[in-house]
């Protein structure tokens, strides 16, 4: 059944909205685990009661108002219930990069001071004890899975059926209990803390309330009109805001089900057999799914091969068109729905977007190529721009004004203005409460007027969609004074399938330069099927051929950047291809795969320095790197550089 | 191409191990029941019906049971025709002696006679395999076919030898003897061959379908696993025979109107035997595309010269059928001795990976 | 009561008795020959080799079939050997090669495969209709002795087939015996290693036994077309074989031999002298009756040596 | 953690198998209490596969009486011997290679399976509720042995690791008392071997299951057995725990002198 959102207002929290779905409509699916080969599935009540026993077992061993419960693991329909059970307690959930180590938790833990810890597995018991003798705060660990827990006998773990077990029986004696902890519960209540993941410094805990969640919630719902019918598959870390607002948030208000994944391992195959209609990725997941598509292709037969690839040319037109609701021909439409049997039906069926009738990417510039593919198969994907401390939306494209280069409109409720070196500022109803126990960063970010400062720095186009270009600390200024966004270019050459990773250099500086990481995947197929024999890594990057290759993306950028006034100057001027790939293990990079420029610039100077210099074309370094098996040694290396052309700019000989 | 199995996911073990877990497949098999059962009775003319799609379905129900003893319980069975022939004859005297008794019915019955005789020969299987049980049933093959053949008081002592089917009605209408329409013939098998492969279908993908594979894989392991080899065994000859039991009984009461014992020679052994082969030993569908193939082979060697304007002549139709068969079923053993079911589970599998190669 | 009375008409009549024991001797001989090439093919390759009768017939129609077409009996005689060495050549080539490792079934399958390409394509090449053989061309003698003031009658051709059959069986005994190929077919029937190590690749070896095969094949099909007619109808016939196996075992050339004598004479007189109590020619499945019940007491035949089955 | 070892289980006693002359086992005894992992190791030769066929009654030996459960019998056909509850895996992996994973795990439930042929043919009501109960408990086997990802592929299909995780999955799947494991661990690498014995350790824990094993690897078997004996020639040299048969002379000499060797 369809539903509006006119969803009743005084459902202010999120335990009020589970109890209003398990009232009106508590056969409707909740949740689905993909487990012991089926999709275990959960009504809305069910859900109730299942929460309401954990909330009850929690509050029998001691869970206070105002306690904060640590959540730690992969999507699993039982640790959402927890962030909630906690939630109806009036208690704060805090959930935690399932991922990270150890040593990486203890900051999170004792910054939050959670004193209860919902966990999946034994892997992240052991992380916690690990590291308990350092966390006074946390007094009760609960783990969700019984497999290999046998010997764990501390009288402070406990298992999560048990305390539901003693829930049972807790709600058998006081069973208006519950509804009582939920109905204290208010919008202004603080909801959740979510740990920004920040690329310098110890993560900062935002602090989430309500209202915070839900009013957002509800607009994103009325903005994309979603229904109560809606499949989403949760997948991405629950410690992220998006998940919060999209397998949460967004599915407590309007009552859609969230399907959890068996595993990490098999979210590709689980997603193919849920077949979202609604479906949140960052860019690197399009990419891959688009570069497996090609390679799987590439193995076709020459027919189905040549048949592909008419019809997605015709798809990048004609679907394109079509999906922004634009006039095409009856011929066009008539050999699209052709397509659509041959190549574009299945191919979604394959990729396990049949169904999806909106699609998201956020976090970081999409591959206009990697867009338009999606948006040619007649799948709705846009982009957005957000952060946790806007509870993720300032930006987003609304239906039939897409396009791959913009972050969009002003989202509903949020005012935007550009500082004078361009960085963006907000105000919404989903303006965070505060950095946990961080007056000072609070008072930095947000100010008096509820005005935050996002970092980052863009302009408007002429149709107001906004354009991010880069960290607005990163922003520099040439010699000759144009603007220097590295990011924004580092992102337009990444587009190019064979570039990994790429760092430029150019503030203060005469010109910019680039140094750039091959794809070893994408790079490697291609030198395979021109038959180039190559030892590996260091040998692949250092060849003339692949040179070529590369110096036509470097150049293609340029042409790009020779479009766009303000950064014209920018254009890259020489280059070189690094000996190895940027690795977290080395430093180069964060754990979520962000460049680390700074740490870059000290490692490489050598080589930066070589760039700067127009009479070096060749520099030799030494750099230590880790191996697969982790040991680390110094890798020798001979690196050569190149010069690019670049291109006159357009927009300035109209002036001149 | 035209999967879309996205979104087609089980909450229940009961979703899960339906027949066609599928949507698509569902569809497809509804779509070629509906066709069999609908349109092929108001579009077929008596020649395909009587020539080819009625024989097609009975030996597609044969190979069904021999696939069971064969292909599944891994029991290699050279006697089919002698079972065939005690179906058809025990048929023939039920209907002597209850004349009043519905024919569907006692056809029906009959299969359970040829389901006890290979209850009988299939006890050597308890001691020997392979070729030697092989060679154990061509013992019922030949002693039936002499049996019907000279025991007068089988073909009530008629001077031809043969049996002749009395006309039987069924709600009025005539469905076995001389005047009943190629149509009525039609649907009655067509109703009882799918009834019956359905549920040959439901025993193999269950308990017993499992002992039998068991069996036929590694029975040493099985026996290890408490299977009784033996009784495990048992079964499966006995409801193999009452499926050629059956195929006999129709054989003779549908198709053929009457008939002497050597329509059941040791030939139509080979020939089913060889539909399993080439369809797909241990597939039930298999069994129907087998039984086409081989039907249809003999119809194609007459009509394609004829076509093309070459006079051949019906014994050279015959030699080359010989040949062909022969040399498909050795091709088929190389290359495929999953035979067409595989063959059409591949197609099928690139099909759902469509436009990917896998 | 009835069943009994033939013991007593076997003893009233010594001299018929005789007769038929010899009838059933000469088509026990026959029965062996045909046993005995099929335990050559599987004892060296594992094959149970369910065309073999099919080949006797073949062979027969072929050295006719050429007669007929106008070749002297003198030529058609090696010419068919050497129809029977291309057979054995294509088999091992077309067939056996792509099979190798194959389960034993399938290959017992493929080989009746073969069986109905043979038919067909005997029946293509010289028709389906019976036909004589070339008894006197081959100057085999076809009158017949008598003793007993005629009550018992010997064809010549049968003595003259028993003795060639018992010379091809001690020729054939030389050879697997004295000569190099036959010894590593021996050693091939043991295991294949040792069969390598005395340096004559597997494939010459099969070439070998199916020829060899082939050849008893055609002596057969000379004797037995000498007594009937030769077209396919004696195939049915020559499946008879298989229970002779059964009761011989596989692997046992004495088997064969002891095994195809059983039989021969026990369906004479069973038909003889039951036959007829029970509407006659019970010969058709008597065999292999007789085969079934030996099975419950040696699954492994007379000679066969017995499976032990390890884990 | 504490193992409740419990009443005697097996009672071997006075076992002497021979095949046509060449003995196989002399005058064997021991026994095996509830809920203990005991190893038998030896040499090759030394007759432990013969020693598990005559427990679970694949051969009949000459001499000696087997208990099992308290009831004592001479001769047994393997598939009873399934039904008292003793599971068996093979030395070199003997799966129904035709069969999925799933399959091959569910044909492990046979003995737990009564439905009649009429229901099975309508694959409907008993039939059908017996089907999902059993399918149930495979799928707990299935995500106890972490093989999920290969539920329905061919066993013939899979690789050497893996099909020994099956085959153990099959074993369980009968849910005996008594589970004989032949060299469970015989070719695979260090990680498959871990996996192994931490399944091994879970089964025998979780299940409660008593475990006989066979094994090569001494270091595995002093980690996973609290007994065990040693064969030689088909005669037992020794017994008793990890720590004794170490410091046993004879078995050095006839058992781990081999070992270092190969």
């Amino acid at each position: 059944m369809i539903e509006t959102t006119t969803i009743d207002k005084t459902l202010d929290t999120i335990p009020k909205l589970l109890l209003d779905h398990a009232k009106h409509r508590g056969n409707s699916p909740a949740n689905r685990h993909k487990d012991l080969g089926i999709w275990q599935s959960w009504t809305w009540s069910e859900v109730a009661e299942e929460v309401r026993n954990l909330a009850c077992g929690l509050a029998k061993i001691g869970f206070k108002r105002g306690d904060k419960l640590a959540v730690i693991g992969d999507n699993r329909p039982r640790l959402y219930w927890s962030m909630v059970a906690a939630q109806a307690l009036g208690g704060i959930p805090v959930p935690l990069y399932q991922d990270s180590v150890a040593e990486e938790m203890v900051h999170v833990l004792e910054n939050s001071d959670a004193k209860f810890a919902i966990v999946q597995n034994q892997e992240q018991t052991d992380k916690l004890l690990e590291i308990k003798d350092r966390l006074p705060h946390l007094e009760y660990i609960c783990y969700e899975e019984p497999r290999g827990m046998r010997d764990y006998t501390q009288e402070f773990i406990f298992y999560y059926k048990d305390i539901q077990q003693t829930g049972r029986a807790f709600h058998g004696e006081n069973p208006d209990y519950f509804l009582r902890e939920v109905e204290k519960g208010q919008s202004s209540d603080i909801s959740i803390f979510l740990y920004t993941s920040g690329t310098t410094g110890e993560p900062k805990g935002v602090v989430l309330t309500s209202d915070n969640l839900i009013i957002t919630a509800r607009n994103s719902i009325d903005f994309d009109n979603l229904t109560s019918d809606e499949e989403v598959l949760a997948y991405l870390p629950m410690a992220w805001v998006g998940d919060n607002i999209f397998s949460l948030a967004q599915a407590y208000v309007i009552g859609f089900c969230v399907n959890c994944p068996e595993n990490p391992e098999t979210v590709m195959t689980d997603l193919k057999e849920i077949g979202p209609t609604y479906y949140f990725a960052p860019p690197a997941i399009y990419e891959t799914v688009l570069t497996k598509v090609m390679i799987r292709m590439e193995d076709a037969s020459k027919i189905k091969r040549s048949m592909f690839n008419y019809f997605m040319e015709l798809a990048k037109t004609v679907g394109i068109r079509i999906l922004d609701g634009k006039p095409v021909s009856f011929s066009e439409k008539f050999l699209y729905s052709v397509g659509k049997i041959l190549v574009y039906g299945p191919l979604r069926n394959n990729m396990g977007l049949s169904r999806t009738r909106l699609a998201y990417t956020a976090g970081e510039a999409i591959g206009p190529e990697i867009f338009e593919f999606f948006r040619s198969l007649g799948i709705n994907i846009k982009q957005l721009y957000g952060q946790t401390e806007a509870t993720v939306f300032v930006c987003a494209q609304p239906d039939g004004q897409v396009k791959a280069d913009t972050v969009g409109t002003a989202y509903p409720g949020v005012e935007i203005r550009l500082a004078d070196n361009n960085e963006v500022f907000y105000r919404s109803p989903g303006v965070f409460h505060s950095y946990y126990k961080n007056p000072e960063s609070t008072a930095d970010t947000k100010d008096a007027e509820g005005w935050v400062a996002t970092g980052d720095a863009g302009f408007f186009d002429d149709e107001g969609h906004l354009k991010i270009i880069d960290r607005a600390k990163d922003v520099g200024r040439m010699t000759d004074g144009t603007l220097f966004a590295p990011k924004y270019i580092e992102n337009k050459l990444k587009f190019f399938p064979f570039i990994k990773e790429a760092v430029t250099f150019g503030d203060e500086k005469v010109y910019a330069s680039a140094v750039i990481c091959i794809d070893i995947e994408a790079v490697g197929n291609w030198a395979e099927r021109r038959n180039l024999a190559y030892s590996g890594y260091t040998d692949l990057s250092a060849r003339d051929e692949v040179y070529d290759l590369l110096q036509e993306c470097v150049e293609s950028v340029n042409a790009d950047l020779a479009r766009d006034e303000k950064l014209s100057g920018s254009q890259i001027k020489r280059y070189m291809l690094l000996h190895k790939e940027l690795d977290a293990d080395d430093g180069e990079l964060t754990r979520t795969r962000k460049v680390r420029r700074r740490i870059i610039a000290e490692k490489y100077a050598v080589l930066i320095a070589a760039l700067d210099d127009p009479q070096q074309t060749h520099c030799e370094i030494d750099s230590q790197m880790t191996f697969e098996d982790g040991r680390t040694g110094i890798v020798h290396a001979d690196l050569q550089i190149r010069e690019s052309v670049r291109i006159k700019s357009h927009v300035h000989t109209l002036a001149a | 191409m035209f999967y879309r199995e996205a979104g087609q996911f089980k909450t229940t073990y009961i979703a899960d191990q339906e027949l066609f877990p599928v949507k698509q497949d569902r569809w497809g098999i509804l779509l070629i029941i509906g066709f069999s059962f609908i349109v092929i009775p108001l579009i077929a003319n008596d020649y395909w019906l009587q020539a080819i799609l009625i024989p097609f379905l009975i030996f597609s129900l044969a190979a069904i049971g021999l696939n069971i003893l064969t292909g599944y319980a891994g029991q290699l069975s050279l006697g089919t025709g002698g079972f065939m022939a005690v179906g058809a004859y025990s048929c023939y005297k039920l209907i002597t002696i209850f004349p009043e008794t519905n024919v569907i019915l006692l056809i029906l019955v009959s299969g359970f006679f040829s389901a006890g005789i290979g209850l009988i020969f299939g006890i050597p299987s308890l001691k020997i395999k392979g070729f030697y049980l092989a060679v154990a049933t061509l013992a019922a093959q030949f002693f039936f076919e002499w049996l019907f053949g000279r025991v007068k008081w089988f073909y009530n002592y008629n001077d031809s030898g043969a049996i002749e089917v009395p006309v039987r009605n069924f709600f009025n209408i005539a469905v076995t003897g001389p005047i009943a329409t190629a149509q009525t013939r039609y649907v009655v098998v067509l109703c009882i061959v799918t009834i019956l492969a359905l549920i040959a279908v439901n025993i193999v993908r269950g308990r017993i379908g499992r002992a039998w594979m068991a069996i036929r894989d590694m029975d040493i392991a099985a026996e290890l696993i408490g299977i009784r080899p033996l009784t495990t065994k048992l079964i499966a000859f006995a409801i193999s025979s009452y499926y050629a039991g059956v195929a006999g009984a129709l054989f003779v009461f549908t198709y053929l109107g009457s008939a002497e014992v050597e329509v059941f020679d040791i030939n139509i052994s080979f020939e089913i035997l060889f539909m399993i082969i080439i369809g797909g030993l241990g597939s039930i569908s298999g069994a129907f595309l087998g039984a086409a193939f081989i039907v249809l082979i003999p119809i194609l060697i007459t009509n394609l010269p004829r076509m093309l304007g070459i006079p051949i002549n019906a014994a050279t139709v015959e030699h080359f059928n010989f040949m062909i068969l022969g040399a498909l079923i050795v091709l088929f053993l190389i290359f495929e001795p999953h035979g067409l079911a595989r063959i059409w589970s591949i197609m099928r599998e690139k099909l759902r990976v469509w436009p990917f190669p896998y | 009561m009835i069943f009994i009375q033939p013991f007593f008409d076997m003893v009233d009549d010594p001299v018929l008795f005789l007769q038929v024991i010899w009838e059933g001797f000469v088509t026990g001989i026959l029965y062996s020959l045909i046993a005995f090439g099929f335990v050559l093919i599987f004892k060296a390759s594992g094959v149970f080799n369910f065309a073999q009768g099919i080949m006797v017939v073949f062979a027969a129609l072929t050295l006719v079939g050429l007669h007929e077409a106008g070749v002297s009996a003198f030529v058609a005689l090696p010419a068919t050997i050497l129809v029977m060495y291309v057979l054995a050549f294509s088999v091992e080539r077309l067939v056996l090669r792509s099979l190798v490792n194959q389960p034993d079934i399938i290959l017992f399958m493929a080989t009746i495969g073969l069986t109905f390409f043979l038919i067909g394509f005997g029946e293509f090449i010289f028709g389906g209709e019976p036909k004589m053989m070339i008894t006197e061309e081959l100057l085999l003698p076809y009158d017949s002795i008598t003793f007993f003031d005629d009550m018992l009658i010997l064809q010549e051709i049968d003595i003259a087939a028993s003795i060639i059959a018992a010379l091809s069986l001690v020729f054939l005994a030389l050879f697997l015996g004295k000569t190099k190929i036959g010894i590593a077919l021996r050693a091939v029937a043991d295991d294949h290693q040792a069969a390598l190590s005395v340096g004559v690749s597997l494939n010459t070896i099969w070439v070998v036994v199916w020829f060899l095969s082939g050849v008893i094949a055609l002596i057969t099909g000379i004797m037995w077309g000498a007594k009937s007619d030769v077209s396919f109808a004696l195939s049915i016939i020559a499946l008879k074989a298989l229970p002779v196996l059964i009761l011989g075992g596989f692997t046992s050339v004495r088997g064969a031999i002891v095994g195809g004598l059983i039989i021969g004479i026990g369906e004479k007189i069973g038909e003889f002298y039951w036959g007829g109590l029970v509407g006659g020619s019970i010969e058709g499945w008597l065999a292999y009756m007789i085969a079934l019940f030996f099975l419950f007491f040696r699954p492994q035949g007379l000679f066969g040596e017995k499976i032990i089955e390890r884990v | 953690m504490e193992r409740k070892i419990g009443e005697k289980l097996l009672g071997v006693e006075h076992i002497s198998l021979s095949f046509g002359g060449v003995k196989a086992l002399t005058d064997i005894s021991f026994d095996i209490r509830e809920k203990e992992v005991f190893a038998i190791i030896g040499p090759n030769g030394a007759g432990k596969t013969s020693m598990l066929n005559v427990i679970n009654g694949f051969y009949h030996p000459q001499q000696g009486e087997i208990h099992f459960k308290g009831l004592h019998r001479k001769q047994m056909r393997p598939h009873e011997a399934a039904v008292q509850g003793i599971a068996r895996t093979f030395q070199n992996v003997a799966l129904f290679k035709g069969m999925s994973t799933l399959n091959n795990i569910m044909a492990g439930r046979n003995l737990k399976m009564k439905t009649n042929l009429f229901w099975q043919a309508l694959y409907y009501g008993p039939a059908r509720k017996e089907e999902m109960k059993n399918r149930e408990y495979v799928e707990d086997i299935i995500d106890f042995l972490e093989i999920q990802a290969i539920r329905r592929t061919p066993v013939g299909k899979l690789p050497y690791g893996l099909q020994k995780r099956v085959e153990l999955g099959r074993a369980l799947a009968m849910d005996p008392e008594l589970l004989l494991l032949d060299e469970p661990m015989a070719g695979m690498n260090i990680e498959e071997k871990q996996d192994m014995c931490r399944f091994i350790l879970d089964i025998n824990e979780q299940y409660g299951t008593t475990i006989v094993l066979i094994e090569h690897d001494m270091g595995v078997v002093m980690d996973l057995s609290e007994r065990l004996i040693v064969l030689d020639y088909g005669q037992k040299i020794a017994e008793g725990t990890p720590d004794e048969i170490r410091g046993n002379q004879a078995v050095i000499d006839a058992y781990l002198g081999v070992a270092h060797t190969n």
